[in-house]
């Protein structure tokens, strides 16, 4: 247990928890954002980004694109889950 | 993410490590957008200046990825706030 | 890795940065895996909701790269245990 | 204020500034050298690795190459600070 | 030099460089998973995932793959080695 | 990067944090280089071994690429001091 300036306290695991939820948290923002990016901008495009403008048929790609990422989020975190995921791949790195 | 239950020195504390957090993100969003811009856009070795084509293409790149980035974002907000008032009190 | 020349106080530290990179590691591991199962199944952007195909893709997709990454890990433990021993007393 | 050994001070502010830019500088050339392997390097051989030096064209290749990259890099910073970038997409996180 | 709560010595450098060396380790096993799954079942598969075991096909290839990978890994390491890499590449980062 | 406006402290201390990086920065080099030289020269599946076209795939390719990235550091380096110059007094 860690005091600070002010005597009050900061539980170290906590902390530790929270920073690898967030971290969590932005890993998937980001590969979200990437994934997104290439089916709903990239591909489409046979004129190589000729506006900065989003489309209109590209928003909604976007919106659509964004709802099913988060659907195979929970699908694949339920799926790690049911065949005890956690143990077997941590397990699995031989150490 | 859901601090209430932190007491003023931790939140402080992850206030902190979000700040830190934000300005990484915000350095790897525009080096991944650079890169990307580039490869996309660049593909002409016969000169060491952008052509106009490439520039054009390299700045209508940026607006479109932030465009995105944020019509992402707003998507993400929500679907967060949702879950947060499923998990709710 | 060999840690028999560490002293008490420094297997304890070793043990915990250890637990904390097995933490970031699985995380890792689980998008990336969401991330490769989704850019494969999901195809179709006409409608807000998952076929059943898509479904059925991601599931097996997820199943699949367990498996393998399971089945790697463990070629993985033999190779280190291998270098181990030729590198021993 | 920290201080160190030599009871000098150390601005722990500054010198997470410092890191951050050399972290930034170290991601930028990391891109660099992938980008231009792939422009210059990978796709014209035919022949896979016929040979470890670098061929009279694609040393060419490199330094053009080096150059566009450090110009996309100008204009597209340009443009993030035109589109007051940083708030947009900072403020997208939903935080 | 630091004491931890027993009294023991914790030597930083030493720690410092087993951190590394697990990272190191770790960054490898990544690239061995995620190269050997884009060689053996990625590409095979024009149905693609229509069962979530691995074929027999498979695996054997996950494991001619990971041998082949170990194979490189050592090959990379000599050549390194031998050409005085580490001095040229850290060396030509310009700082 | 410009650290004449730091004191000793400071300047001992950014040594550190650069070493450091510059053996993360070797390491990230090594694994990406193998990893992109692997999956450009291995292709072959039908045995345990290397085959002699695919090891002298692998040692070509690893030159190439540490001369190429030695070439760009060069470029990279002429154009921080450029830029410097640029900013300068």
């Amino acid at each position: 247990i860690r005091l600070d300036r002010d005597g009050a306290n900061i539980d170290p695991a906590k902390m530790e928890i929270a920073t690898a939820e967030l971290d969590m948290i932005t890993d998937v923002f980001n590969r979200l954002v990437t994934s997104c990016h290439a089916k709903c901008i990239a591909p489409g495009n046979s004129t190589r980004y000729a506006e900065g403008e989003l489309l209109k048929g590209e928003a909604v790609c976007i919106d659509r694109c964004t709802a099913k990422f988060f659907a195979v989020n929970k699908l694949v975190s339920e799926r790690m889950q049911t065949m005890g995921g956690t143990a077997q791949v941590t397990g699995s790195f031989g150490r | 993410m859901d601090f209430s239950n932190f007491n003023g020195a931790e939140q402080a504390h992850m206030t902190k490590v979000l700040e830190k957090k934000q300005m990484q993100d915000f350095m790897k969003l525009y080096s991944g957008l650079m890169e990307r811009c580039f490869m996309t856009c660049v593909n002409d070795f016969t000169s060491k200046s952008l052509t106009g084509n490439e520039i054009t293409c390299v700045q209508n790149c940026t607006d479109k990825f932030l465009k995105h980035s944020e019509r992402v974002g707003a998507r993400f907000s929500e679907y967060n706030a949702e879950q947060m008032q499923q998990a709710g009190p």
